[in-house]
């Protein structure tokens, strides 16, 4: 059975349907189902995943598509790429039931109302593309659905997010298809300079023996990867973009879309071109430890909320792209199960604060105070969520940031040292927000003087300029109610699970990061012994 | 290719490699004769004209000036170089001044490739009596012509008078006009003769060709006049229009335009230039037609029969003869026809005249192909079918809207008379009711007009 | 004089069928004009000239199965060979889609040489006159397209070029609406394109005092053979080369493309904006790669500049603009410099093949595209026409949504965004000029292909998340035709997005031979 | 070249003719000022004013130059085609055919809509 | 010989593309377009006596003809606009900016 083109169909026909039937809220039933489905399928999936197996694509599928390019119709997943399309499998049911009043026109925060169809129906297509971009395994679709993504992402942003949102949907889009155009270009030539007519990746990997063509190669691929990832300096558009989203697609920008960048440099970047991987790897590993502690130092001093969130994101990409290129299986494992943890861990804090914006209208930490008092289970899952973010034992993050930081050190062990700081400060940010936004007197919410730039920057234009607390009882913060329970309670679950026992996700990770090490390491037999020296002297 | 063959059989007939050859200064006497012989062939011309059209009209013409009154153009001519020469000021001084050299100029050129007789010994020189001959020696009377046009529109647009560039542009149109049905009845004679050069054409028209129908040899005229008959009447209708002669004399019509675009050029040397290169353009037009029509320089049929009339400096005689033929068909149409109105002249021209010419171009084409290639008839004759079918149904869709549209306008004014008979005042028409007392009847004061 | 027996020619009709048709329906359709009663003229021209159309597409599909010549026809003049016969088909059903939307009311003038606001103009109007001579213009213009981008001899490409060219000025100035904007348009582009065609007629004179003939095969011949001559040649080359750039809006020769196709009805804009690129790039390809492949190291260089230039200009100007034809004029200078960067790669003749098949599949891909997109603005009318202006299009997305979305569509696919057609069009181009060691130009190409991308964005980004304005454009309730333009071209966008194999192999096959000489 | 020549010399004598006259024609005859003689002629009354450079022609005259191109360019194809005619044979009355046919039909089309039409 | 021939074309063509940049009427700058066109016709006859072939000569027919056509098209459009706008200049013609 066609397994992953199931996967990636079910989803598009769903969107079809979402978008023909008739009453708003048939579409988002509709939605939850399909989206359920898929999930379903999901786990039938990683259940018959084997990850012993000696082939490395499983459930693969090949077809010709375009056999003038040498592209192909070309799925298959080995384990990371599963546990990222289970990733996403977990996170899109729980966006939906998080967005269910999104594009409503309800709540204190709301844009007006829009087409709640068309957003449901964008939905699904982005599930469809993200299974898409991790199950490819010919380079061109892969950078099919790599361009193809941003689109849904696009709609979503720029005509249900926040005041400034069709700023932060061109700024994302713009950023986006700039460093895709330059993975094109790395496309083309690599097909042209590899000329085996073929995209299909196993073919190609390390197929470019020049080094200079190498650099140049990897030069294009990165770029889009660090930029889709965001990696520091090329980090500008996710705060904007992931503080005007709807808290749904912040939820899947950050807590997926943006885990293709690093993805692609595990499984691109890497393999394609080890060597010249191996020439740039300091200098990537600068700018990841650059964006580590940059994006920790940043987030502690903002005022928005999700740019808060979204600050934190930079610090993680920091980590993970630390734990790809540090080249040790460790910290590949670390990576990849980081990706995975990141999604859920930040998933959560994005939905949660969206909770919060929806009933008060505002994303400003000032706004907020005391919450606790008058919302204890909504403050205590925001609690868990952000202890997550900054990785206290016992949570799945901390499994994963210490892998990487565990195989960063046995190579370079000066970054790691640094990139550890990037975990004291997470402390400061987290906990900082979370005092000021939880604990202390319940606040009335300040509103910024109409037409002021801060209030332009946080406050939605529709919502209402008098308090909302006149209208809704206990300062118009109620608790979480049961469906946003529902949103909850898997993600904190999945957090606390992984926290305690991750062996289940890992034992599917390390066989394809050894592969994917492996790989790189054919050229070079004992690279680690190497490096080590090198590292020494 | 066949006249050019047929060239190598008689050397008599100059061909094009005999021209060009000429020293220097023969060039210049026969450009001198030819110059002169035009100059008196104009005043002789204006004479003879005055002359046959009185007596056409049973008039005496002139006759005080000279024996028969032959010296009166020179009168005529030295009276005008002793009238005041008026330039009224607003005209354009340059253009005024160059116009009538725009004009004379290339109607004296034209005659320079009108053959007017075989090779004959002057001076001790052999060269044929024709100033230069070129391979597109006809169209350089084309060319002529069209330049010649320039004259015209400048003479009308530098007098810068509403009479001036009203006769200059309907001279300019009418030239023009003309100038296309004349460079298409030529399209057969060249069909025909297979070359432009005109001392080849002449030579082409030495023999007819000769038709086998059924085993019989039956000669063919040899003359493109006979043989061309539909080119020829149209080139005799064009040459008419070309020169501005009645009856398609409207540049000059005297009861609309005064004189056209020559009003200003009032009575001085400067019109005489004018009036110069008028009548010169008509004896080239003529050579042109006896050129390619009317067998050129060669002697008409029972004196062809003498074996000398072809050689030597007789053929001269029989060009002048014929070019005083043709003048007289001029003069006799001026006798006798009526100027066309302005719409009758396009009309002529571009509705009758450009067709016909074509189809028959066609035809002629068509019959020639026949004859040259045996095959494939059957589809010649298919296409001539569909194309006379289709003319004749164009034609015929033509005439019936006309007819119509006709029926239905006669109708409508029948209508509107039988109407405005019952009823004066329908329609809007003004008329004054019956009872109103007449003006004349009532004894009242008359009001002055304009002061209502 | 010489007296050499002139051999009669030959012609292969058959070949030439699908062009003879169009020439001849369009004949046709002047008979039409001049003798079928004006009620009913448009009903004829419509079906005839969409016959016309489909016989001659029908023509040329036949010639394509019946297998290429391996000499090109009519006495050398005109090749029949494989990307002609693919120009042709997709000249062909351009036009076909083109005529659909000129077919619709109230887009041409009633009376041209009325002043507007006079009586003479309301008489026209009431008395139901209509210019329907558009019809057979349309099928002069695309005869002289499918001449000109086969012609194998530059006198016969120079007769295409005009025969193409001259019908089009007239028809830019027969808008109903903005009248004087579309005279204007008319007479400038009449202006400049005369004045380029003069240069190519310069240049051609100047390659045949060096090669003594203007066939393009013999001008190949003559780059080895004759010396002591290159001056010459060079400044030739160069003529002709400005002369057909002109033609395709390359910079900077572009000037003309936005004022005509703000001011030319939007109908005839979408005809020429798809058809005549498609014309003209034949047109190029056949002279620099047929008869002066021999100079290549000489314009290279210069074609390499005239490509960068073309896609900066192109990309950078069009941020700049606020009227959406403008703007859709500008993207597709762009476009020109992208597909000029396939004229760059030429090398060897596989890479030929390659580089030829790209370029066939882009001017395919973007035709229809732009089609598509002209249909649309057709459709975005307010009280004075269409809305031209950007801001007009604010909220559209709301307003009408499938309508936006299909716009929204045929951007992204002019930006190049996988799953639509335009991407595997650059794509196609860009590997091509990556195997032709273009790499820089590649990279100048996505640059500025990102550049693009923000103005196409734009537009989205105004029609989707913009409120719409209370006085905004209404939308023309879309005739058969039009929708069904628009839906072909979305269509096309599309299926050349998912499945552009079938279309890729038909342009390999039809390149695979390169050009008959 | 040399067949040009004799041309040449018949032209320099015309044109010498020619503006020979011109050129005296104010000096032969007497000179008698009048006002009125400075006028151009209309029949007695004021003259019109003229518009400064002449004013412009009426449009029915272009039509009438645009279809004389046209029909005069025909002209220039007719005369090779009639004088190579013998060797062209059957395909040249075939493509003249063609060609002729296709200048009538713009001819009808002009035609029907008035532009031969004076009034 | 024929260098002079072909040096006057090359002066006319600049005349008439100087002609066009410079003049701002449109019926004059179409004028120049006519003057460029002939002073190819020339180059065209010149290098046909050159080569000593007569392809230049038919080619100068062909660029009669399309001259022609050119003058039918082109005055049609001058007169247009002439008629709707009342001048011929092309730089009254300014509503194509940006």
């Amino acid at each position: 059975m066609p397994w992953l083109s199931t996967l990636m169909a079910v989803p598009v026909l769903g969107a079809v349907g979402v978008s023909l039937v008739k009453s708003d809220k048939l579409a988002k039933q509709l939605a939850l189902v399909v989206s359920l489905v898929v999930l379903a399928l999901t786990v039938v999936l990683a259940v018959q995943f084997d990850p012993a197996s000696g082939t490395r694509f499983q459930f693969a599928e090949v077809y010709d598509w375009i056999p003038r390019f040498g592209v192909h119709y070309g799925v298959g997943v080995d384990g990371i790429a599963l546990v990222l399309i289970a990733l996403s499998a977990v996170l899109v049911p729980i966006v939906i039931l998080a967005s269910w009043h999104d594009a409503d026109g309800s709540g204190a925060a709301a844009p007006p109302k829009r087409s709640v169809k068309t957003y449901f129906a964008l939905l699904l297509v982005l599930e469809a593309m993200m299974i898409g971009v991790f199950a490819a395994t010919d380079v061109f679709l892969f950078y099919v659905f790599f361009e193809a993504m941003l689109i849904p992402m696009y709609f979503m942003i720029g005509s249900y997010g926040g005041a400034q949102r069709s700023y932060a949907a061109v700024k994302f889009l713009l950023y986006s298809l700039f460093g895709g155009l330059l993975m094109l270009v790395a496309v083309i030539a690599l097909y042209v300079v590899a000329g085996k007519n073929t995209f299909m990746f196993p073919e190609l990997i390390a197929a470019v023996q020049d080094p200079t063509t190498q650099k140049w190669l990897f030069a294009g691929f990165f770029i889009a990867f660090a930029v889709k990832a965001p990696l520091w300096p090329f980090h500008t558009w996710l705060p904007d973009a992931a503080a005007q989203a709807p808290a749904g697609a912040a939820v899947l920008l950050v807590g997926v879309l943006d885990k293709v960048g690093t993805y692609g440099m595990l499984r691109f970047c890497l393999e394609l071109f080890p060597e010249a991987s191996k020439f740039f790897t300091p200098l990537v590993i600068v700018l990841a430890v650059v964006g580590i502690v940059y994006g920790a130092i940043v987030a502690i001093g903002q005022t928005d909320m999700k740019r808060l969130i979204a600050y934190t994101s930079i610090s993680h990409f920091g980590f993970i792209a630390l734990g790809v290129f540090a080249m040790t299986s460790n910290a590949g494992a670390g990576a990849t199960l980081y990706m995975v943890n990141h999604g859920f861990s930040t998933g959560a804090l994005f939905l949660i604060a969206g909770f919060l914006i929806y009933r008060r209208g505002s994303s400003r930490i000032a706004d907020y105070g005391g919450v606790q008092k008058v919302a204890p289970l909504l403050a205590g899952t925001f609690l868990i969520a952000g202890l997550s973010g900054l990785s206290l034992p016992g949570l799945s993050t901390f499994v994963s940031e210490f892998m990487v930081l565990l195989g960063t050190y046995q190579r370079y062990p000066v970054p790691a040292i640094i990139a550890t700081s990037g975990v004291v400060l997470a402390a400061v940010y987290v906990l900082w927000m979370y005092q000021r936004m939880m604990t202390g007197a319940p606040k009335e919410p300040a509103y910024a003087v109409p037409g002021s730039p801060e209030e332009a920057a946080h406050v939605l234009p529709d919502s209402p300029k008098e308090p909302v607390s006149s209208k809704k009882p206990a300062l118009g913060l109620p608790d979480l109610n049961l469906r946003e329970i529902f949103v909850v309670a898997p993600l904190v679950a999945v957090l606390l699970v992984l926290g305690f026992y991750p062996k289940p996700v890992l034992d599917v990770i390390n066989p394809a990061v050894d592969k994917t090490l492996s790989s790189i390491n054919l050229e070079q037999p004992k690279p680690a012994v190497a490096d080590q020296k090198g590292a020494g002297q | 290719m066949n006249a050019r063959t047929l060239l190598a059989a008689d050397p008599n007939f100059p061909g094009l490699a005999d021209f060009g050859k000429d020293p220097l200064w023969i060039s210049i006497i026969k450009a001198a004769v030819i110059f002169i012989v035009l100059m008196l062939g104009v005043l002789f011309g204006v004479w003879f004209e005055r002359k046959l059209i009185s007596r056409m009209q049973n008039r005496y013409g002139p006759n005080r000036a000279g024996k028969f009154g032959l010296l009166q153009s020179v009168a005529d001519g030295l009276k005008m170089g002793l009238k005041e020469d008026l330039m009224p000021r607003t005209v354009d001084k340059v253009i005024y001044f160059i116009a009538p050299v725009v004009l004379a100029v290339p109607a004296f050129l034209a005659f320079s490739v009108i053959p007017m007789g075989p090779k004959v010994w002057m001076f001790g020189v052999e060269t044929p009596l024709q100033l230069t001959d070129l391979p597109v020696a006809v169209l350089l009377v084309l060319a002529m012509a069209s330049i010649g046009v320039y004259g015209i529109v400048l003479a009308g647009w530098g007098s810068r008078s509403p009479y001036s560039v009203l006769g200059g542009l309907r001279a300019s149109a009418q030239v023009v006009s003309y100038e296309i049905a004349m460079g298409l009845s030529f399209v057969g004679v060249f069909l025909f003769a297979g070359t432009l050069s005109t001392s080849e054409i002449v030579a082409a028209q030495a023999q007819g060709g000769a038709l086998t129908l059924g085993g019989l040899q039956i000669p063919l005229p040899s003359w493109y006049m006979i043989l061309l008959i539909p080119s020829f009447l149209i080139y005799i209708i064009t040459m008419l229009g070309e020169t501005n002669r009645v009856p398609f004399d409207l540049p000059e019509g005297e009861g609309e335009l005064v004189g056209g675009f020559q009003t200003e050029y009032s009575n001085s040397l400067k019109f005489a230039v004018i009036m110069l290169a008028e009548y010169v353009n008509v004896f080239v037009v003529s050579a042109v037609s006896i050129t390619l029509f009317m067998g050129g320089w060669q002697a008409p049929w029972p004196i062809s029969m003498w074996d000398g009339a072809n050689t030597g400096w007789w053929p001269l005689l029989w060009f002048f003869l014929k070019m005083v033929l043709v003048f007289s068909f001029f003069v006799w149409c001026r006798a006798s026809l009526p100027r066309v109105r302005y719409d009758q002249l396009m009309a002529l021209g571009w509705k009758i005249l450009i067709p016909v010419n074509l189809a028959w171009i066609m035809l002629v084409a068509t019959v020639k192909a026949m004859r040259l290639e045996s095959v494939d008839r059957s589809l010649v004759l298919i296409v001539l079918a569909v194309v006379v079918i289709g003319c004749l149904g164009i034609w015929w869709r033509f005439d019936s809207v006309l007819q119509k549209r006709k029926e239905t306008r006669a109708a409508q004014v029948q209508a509107e008379f039988e109407q405005l008979q019952a009823e004066p005042s329908a329609g809007g028409f003004p008329v004054p009711p019956l009872d109103l007392p007449h003006y004349h009847g009532v004894a009242r004061k008359e009001v002055p007009s304009g002061s209502n | 004089m010489n007296d050499a027996i002139i051999q009669p020619p030959t012609i292969e009709y058959a070949l030439l069928s699908p062009m003879l048709l169009v020439f001849g329906a369009a004949i046709i359709g002047v008979l039409i004009e001049a003798f079928a009663p004006r009620y009913l003229r448009k009903s004829i021209h419509m079906p005839l000239t969409l016959l016309a159309l489909v016989g001659a597409f029908l023509m040329t599909v036949l010639n394509a199965v019946n297998g290429l010549p391996d000499a090109p026809a009519a006495m050398g003049s005109v090749a029949v060979d494989g990307p002609s016969l693919f120009i042709w088909g997709v000249i062909l059903v351009l036009a076909l889609v083109s005529t659909l939307l000129i077919n619709d009311e109230e887009q041409f003038v009633a009376q041209a040489a009325a002043v507007p606001g006079s009586p003479d103009e309301e008489e026209a109007i009431l008395s139901g006159y209509a210019q329907t001579e558009v019809y057979p213009l349309l099928l002069f213009s695309v005869g002289g397209m499918l001449l000109f981008a086969s012609a194998n001899d530059l006198l016969i490409m120079f007769v295409g070029l005009e025969v193409m060219s001259l019908p089009l000025y007239l028809l830019c100035g027969l808008a109903r609406r903005r009248r004087l904007l579309s005279q204007e348009a008319s007479v400038k582009y009449f202006l400049l394109g005369a004045f380029s065609s003069a240069f190519f007629l310069y240049g051609m004179a100047l390659i045949y005092g060096y090669a003594g003939s203007v066939d393009l095969r013999a001008i190949s011949a003559s780059l080895s053979a004759v010396s002591g001559q290159e001056t010459l040649l060079l400044i030739g080359t160069a003529m002709l080369g400005i002369g057909l750039l002109f033609k395709i809006g390359a910079a900077p020769f572009q000037a003309w493309k936005p004022d005509v196709y703000q001011g030319a009805p939007t109908a005839v804009t979408a005809l020429m904006a798809s058809t005549v690129l498609v014309a003209a790039f034949g047109a190029v390809l056949r002279v620099f790669w047929v008869a002066l492949g021999g100079l290549e190291w000489n314009w290279k260089p210069v074609m390499w500049g005239v490509a960068i230039l073309t896609m900066i200009v192109g990309a950078i100007l069009a941020i700049t603009q606020t009227e959406i034809k403008r703007m859709l004029a500008y993207s597709s200078i762009a476009h020109a410099g992208f597909l000029l960067t396939g004229i760059v790669a030429v090398g060897a003749a596989e890479q030929n093949a390659q580089a030829l098949s790209a370029i066939l599949f882009y001017l395919a891909a973007y035709g229809f595209t732009t089609v598509g997109a002209f249909a649309v603005v057709t459709m975005v009318r307010d009280a004075g026409g269409e809305a031209g202006h950007l801001s007009r299009w604010a909220g559209l997305g709301k307003r009408s949504p499938v309508l936006a979305g299909i716009f929204a569509l045929f951007l992204l696919a002019f930006a190049g965004i996988p799953l639509t057609s335009g991407f595997f069009g650059k794509y196609a181009v860009f590997s091509a000029a990556v195997a032709g060691d273009a790499l820089p130009l590649v990279v100048v190409g996505v640059v500025s292909s990102a550049i693009a991308a923000f103005f196409y964005v734009r537009v989205i980004v105004l029609m989707f998340f913009s409120e719409p304005s209370a006085d905004g454009p209404s939308i023309a309730a879309p005739t058969v035709g039009t929708s069904a333009v628009v839906a072909l071209a979305a269509a096309a966008t599309v299926v050349l997005g998912i499945f552009p194999q079938p279309v890729l192999d038909l342009a390999d096959q039809a390149a695979s031979a390169l050009f008959i000489r | 070249m040399d067949v040009y020549a004799p041309i040449l010399v018949l032209a320099v004598l015309a044109a010498g003719f020619a503006i020979f006259s011109v050129t005296i024609a104010p000096f032969t005859g007497p000179k008698r000022w009048n006002r009125a003689k400075l006028d151009a002629y209309e029949c007695g009354i004021e003259p019109t004013p003229q518009p400064v450079g002449g004013g412009r022609f009426p449009l029915k005259y272009m039509v009438t130059a645009m279809l004389f191109i046209v029909f005069d360019i025909e002209i220039i194809f007719l005369y090779p085609w009639a004088v190579a005619f013998d060797q062209l044979g059957m395909f040249g009355l075939v493509e003249m055919l063609l060609f002729i046919v296709t200048v009538l039909v713009a001819y009808a089309y002009v035609w029907r809509r008035k532009g031969l039409d004076w009034d | 010989m024929t260098t002079h021939y072909l040096v006057l074309s090359a002066l006319l063509f600049a005349i008439g593309a100087v002609g066009v940049l410079v003049r701002r009427n449109a019926i004059v700058v179409f004028m120049c377009v006519e003057l460029m066109l002939n002073a190819c016709n020339l180059a065209f006859v010149t290098f046909a006596r050159q080569q000593g072939n007569l392809d230049g000569q038919i080619i100068a027919f062909f660029v009669m003809v399309v001259a022609a056509a050119e003058v039918v098209i082109g005055l049609a459009i001058i007169v247009m606009i002439f008629r709707t706008r009342r001048s011929a200049s092309v730089d009254d013609a300014n509503l194509l900016k940006y």
